[in-house]
């Protein structure tokens, strides 16, 4: 026998690809990791399978044209989308919205929300390997979708917003369902708590996982629900009100170490407060005009315009340069996700592979919104 | 502090540059050399606590390119758009990634679609767009192969 | 201490059979799936499908003024009009093309039509066989 | 007519011999000899059994899919033949037209042999299980201990698939399911222990007969066995909350990612099989076996015990989320085995006391 018996017993590191096809990456996103067994020793994502070049297409659209567009960014989360698009738009146009249209922006945008982080809820408990909370919060989930399918005709793509307003009307049974579904959606989340949030199998998955502190999820410009999971009290709704958002009172949930756990219980008290804000828009909405005086082509002023939204992902932004003709000169996105997904090779680290998937679903991306 | 004090302030520290104030908001615009942005930058991260960099992009200006940092500080709730500029081919920046982790992947893109090259980066290369993708195409005179002239109506 | 292991052991394991209680839950009621091509879902009024025009029952004419506003509008260069007068020298449109793969159901061109001569329908089963089968006429 | 009919339902084994010794003579007649007669027959029993399992097993999928859909608040497969029975068949048809893909740089042997392995294992597992009174293959002596070292044979073609695929998801679903198997087979079987020490014998039938009234089901007198029982159990057949060898949203499915086709469908009837094997071995030995409380033939009661407990593993499934590699490690070597242990112990002082 040999006196250095360990060399005999040579381990290797090895390269494993994670994605592009791969079941939990939620997308096509390709995680590269360099794995020692089942230990993570590094993690590069690779992204851009879905680059549209929505920057450039909208350099030859003209305002109007881009709109739908937007529908495709963030793809669970259309509404804001249009929200935020029409936010720098009618800033660089300097357009008041009349009250109610901004009523039904906050409404339809919450209820969007609670959809998103609902599209979010199920496919993490599915990462961690329990599939029946992915259906049922599928099942509730398509409640919301069927409201806003009547509200602007399509399920994801909505294109509901128009600047200076919103196409259309609510319908005529709208507020009835949207309260009868705030009143069936509460007692779920409590459902989804005793189904998942409970668990121990879940907790043990999840808790001091993925731990981000404060300084460094502000330092890689993270931001939503990954930001006050990490004990950051910071909502765009709350500090730098848009819309009606100041009129309306919700509480912002913040974690307190920043692991797996704490950004999933953030989200979920998210839905709890979004159903509260649907509640309140329903008894304050007003009546009145849903669209302002926009002229029939939007040839706004030169110069520049940065408008941000609290969307599901975190604060979301659009940077429009015109140089006054009726198509954008520059337009930049500040995509929620992108900056989101940057802190995940930090979070990994020497965690092992399963833990990969409690890490990245907590941290909700969508590739539509990282890629553009 | 207020908006006054931080123009007072970063004056004081760069004579050379030009601050001004945007109307309704809380925020400044920064118009800088690009030579004196890292310290720029080092300066109002640190001592005027603008913590968060939202995005970091470039505008192409035909004549030059535009690179805009958006800070954003979570203390006073302001925002500062630091804006200089570099040449639009085969321009040169320092990067500040060492200031702000965020900047690493936002000057990787910008890089990507712009051709602004960021000197002291980490590991510049393309992030969007594949490997062996040949231009910019967020110049404004970008031919491609795939690009498709659109009608005329 | 110990009293308090105990009890984390015991809200663990009773963490178990209570979201068991919850799936047993919906075990015993009913389904709320719909089975698709024996029941079919009912398109809300504003349902955004394909583009068409709208044919008067009666007359079975159009209100297309061939203005190509559609045309102007539509973000993907979907839709082609090919004019011509009539012998009433009003313009109308002799070909009305829709480029069904390029369009992205946004509902522009029936927003910004001045003779709301457009609508989109309710059909929504639109896979195809063939790239050409895209293609579609407006105009009967 | 019908007495001797419903005797002959409920007593299932004299209707075989009535039907052998039929044969017997015919075979006599022509003038053969008995022995090839013995060997043909043991035959047809094998075969017989293969294709009551397979068609329990095919059962089996349509259950689990049925069920899990209705834990889910939706409906299954409903189609193929009447509410969807024939749905496995359906999908059997399906996988054996389907191409055959083998890896370019997978050991094509080893590639090849595991499928046969793992369904074999799981297969011949059933010889030593009585179904009803008598309705046994063969009734050896060491019964438990034949059982669980053949169904243990099969984590050896998980490894070679693991192996042979030449993929590292499929190698890292191998090694993590050889290390689990090996971790719960000791709780699996200490647990066993307990009631083996209860009947002094390793005779499955001798242990279903001890258990003739109710209350002598050792599942009331070694309760803490039968709940580790059932957790190592569900850890052996790889199932949520214990699934991280296949771990889809991880490994991609793990050792079967790069099977398809007919050699798919072996790793999948295998691990059916595997489940109503812990489900059948859970009811002869904690809740009675065949010891039903009549008006039903003992094999159906056998089979209403069995599904019972398939049941209670399709709930487990469809409730929990997955635990993670070394947490599955933590339990099965810091929680279950020194409760099983404990058990055994605890069972000694019984036996001492009395």
């Amino acid at each position: 026998m040999k006196e250095d018996s360990a060399q005999d017993f040579i381990t290797e590191e090895y390269l494993l690809n994670m994605g592009p096809q791969h079941p939990a990456t939620h997308g096509v996103l390709r995680l590269v990791l360099r794995m020692d067994g089942e230990n993570i020793l590094d993690l590069v994502p690779d992204l851009g399978y879905l680059h549209r070049g929505f920057e450039k297409i909208a350099e030859n659209r003209t305002y109007k044209q881009f709109l739908p567009f937007t529908d495709r960014l963030d793809y669970l989360a259309g509404m804001f989308n249009n929200h935020v698009y029409c936010l720098a738009v009618e800033k660089l146009l300097k357009i008041t919205v009349p009250p109610r249209a901004e009523y039904i922006r906050v409404l339809v945008s919450e209820l969007n929300r609670i959809a998103s982080h609902l599209v979010w809820f199920g496919p993490f408990a599915m990462d961690l390997g329990a599939i029946t909370p992915f259906l049922y919060a599928f099942r509730e989930r398509e409640m919301i979708i069927d409201l806003l399918e009547s509200v602007s005709g399509q399920r994801l793509t909505y294109s509901y917003f128009r600047i200076g307003g919103v196409a259309q009307d609510l319908p005529d049974d709208f507020i009835v369902q949207a309260k009868a579904f705030c009143e069936y959606f509460k007692p779920k989340v409590d459902e989804y708590d005793t189904l998942l949030s409970k668990n121990i199998i879940f907790i043990k998955r999840t808790k001091n996982i993925g731990v981000l502190p404060k300084e460094l999820a502000i330092d890689y410009g993270c931001s939503g629900p990954v930001l006050r999971g990490s004990g950051v009290a910071y909502d765009v709704r709350k500090n730098e009100p848009y819309s009606v958002y100041k009129d309306l009172s919700f509480d912002i949930p913040v974690g307190t170490i920043g692991d797996s756990l704490d950004r999933y219980n953030v989200r979920i008290e998210e839905m709890r407060q979004s159903v509260r804000i649907i509640e309140q828009v329903l008894e304050k909405l007003p009546g009145g005009e849903i669209m302002a005086a926009v002229p029939k082509v939007v040839k706004p002023a030169p110069g520049e315009a940065y408008a941000r939204i609290e969307a599901p992902r975190g604060d979301f932004g659009f940077f429009i340069v015109s140089d006054g003709s009726d198509k954008p000169y520059r337009l930049k996105i500040r995509a929620p996700s992108f900056s989101n997904l940057s802190v995940l090779p930090e979070l990994v680290k020497g965690l092992k592979i399963s833990d990969v998937l409690a890490v990245f679903g907590s941290i909700d991306i969508v590739l539509g919104d990282v890629d553009r | 502090m207020t908006t006054q004090e931080i123009i007072r302030k970063i004056s004081g520290r760069f004579p050379t540059v030009e601050t001004t104030i945007i109307d309704g908001e809380n925020a400044l615009n920064v118009l800088t050399d690009k030579d004196a942005i890292v310290q720029l930058c080092a300066f109002i991260k640190n001592e005027l606590g603008y913590d968060y960099l939202q995005f970091l992009t470039c505008i192409d200006r035909l004549d030059k390119l535009e690179i805009h940092y958006h800070l954003y500080a979570y203390a006073s709730q302001g925002t500062i758009i630091v804006k200089t500029s570099v040449e639009r081919v085969g321009g040169k920046i320092q990067s500040v990634a060492a200031l702000w982790k965020a900047a690493d992947w936002h000057e990787r893109e910008a890089y990507d679609l712009f051709g602004v090259v960021f000197e002291g980066h980490p590991g510049l290369r393309r992030i969007l767009l594949e490997e062996d993708f040949v231009g910019h195409p967020l110049l404004k005179d970008f031919k491609g192969k795939n690009v498709v002239v659109l009608p005329k109506i | 201490m110990i009293l308090k292991f105990a009890a984390t052991i015991y809200n663990g394991v009773m963490s178990l059979p209570q979201g068991m209680m919850v799936t047993l839950k919906y075990f015993l009621k009913k389904p709320v799936t719909m089975q698709y091509p024996d029941q079919k879902w009912v398109m809300p009024a504003r349902y955004r499908g394909v583009v068409s025009l709208i044919f008067d029952k009666n007359t079975g004419k159009h209100r297309c003024i061939a203005c190509k506003n559609c045309v102007k509008i539509c973000p993907n260069y979907s839709l082609a009009i090919e004019t011509a007068v009539g012998e009433d020298k009003k313009w109308f449109p002799k070909t009305f093309t829709l480029e069904l793969g390029q369009c992205m159901f946004c509902g522009l061109c029936v927003e910004i039509c001045p003779t709301k001569a457009l609508e989109m329908n309710k059909e929504y089963e639109l896979a195809t066989y063939t790239r050409e089968e895209l293609t579609r006429s407006l105009l009967p | 007519m019908i007495t001797v009919c419903v005797s002959y339902m409920f007593n299932l084994v004299s209707l075989f011999d009535l039907i052998s010794n039929l044969l017997l003579n015919v075979w006599m007649n022509i003038g053969l000899p008995v022995i090839l007669f013995e060997l043909i027959k043991k035959f047809v029993v094998a075969g017989v059994m293969f294709g009551l399992l397979s068609v329990t097993v095919m059962f089996l999928i349509w259950l689990e899919r049925r069920i899990c859909a209705r834990f889910q608040s939706r409906v299954g497969p409903n189609r193929v033949g009447f509410q969807g029975f024939l749905q496995p068949v359906a999908d059997a048809i399906k996988l054996l037209a389907k191409e055959n893909i083998v890896p370019q740089d997978a050991d094509r042997l080893v590639h090849f042999l595991a499928p046969p392995i793992v369904f074999t294992a799981a297969f011949t597992a059933y010889l030593c299980m009585p179904f009803g009174p008598g309705l046994i293959a063969l009734d050896i002596n060491l019964g438990i201990l034949y059982i669980f070292s053949i169904t243990t044979l099969g984590v050896m073609g998980i490894l070679l698939a693991g192996w042979g695929s030449n993929n590292k998801y499929s190698l890292l679903g191998g090694m993590r399911s050889v290390a689990q198997i090996v971790s719960y087979e000791i709780p699996l079987i200490l647990s066993v222990l307990g009631v083996v020490m209860l009947t002094n014998t390793l005779k499955i039938t001798e242990i279903v007969d001890a258990q003739k009234s109710f209350f002598d089901w050792f599942i009331f007198r070694q309760p803490l066995a039968f709940i580790i029982y059932l957790i190592a159990g569900t850890a052996e057949l790889n199932r949520t909350p214990f699934d991280i060898p296949e771990a889809e949203s991880e490994l991609t499915g793990g050792y079967h990612t790069e099977y398809s086709g007919i050699r798919f469908s072996m790793f999948f009837l295998a691990e059916f099989t595997n489940m109503f094997m812990v489900s059948a071995i859970a009811t002869s030995i904690f809740l009675g076996g065949w010891h039903g409380f009549g008006f039903l033939p003992p094999y159906v009661w056998f089979f209403v015990k069995c599904f019972a407990v398939v049941f209670l593993l399709i709930w487990f499934r469809w409730t929990f989320p997955r635990m993670r590699f070394d947490q599955l490690m933590d339990l099965g070597w810091k929680a279950l085995t020194p409760l099983a242990f404990v058990n055994i112990f605890l069972t000694g002082i019984m036996i001492f006391i009395k």
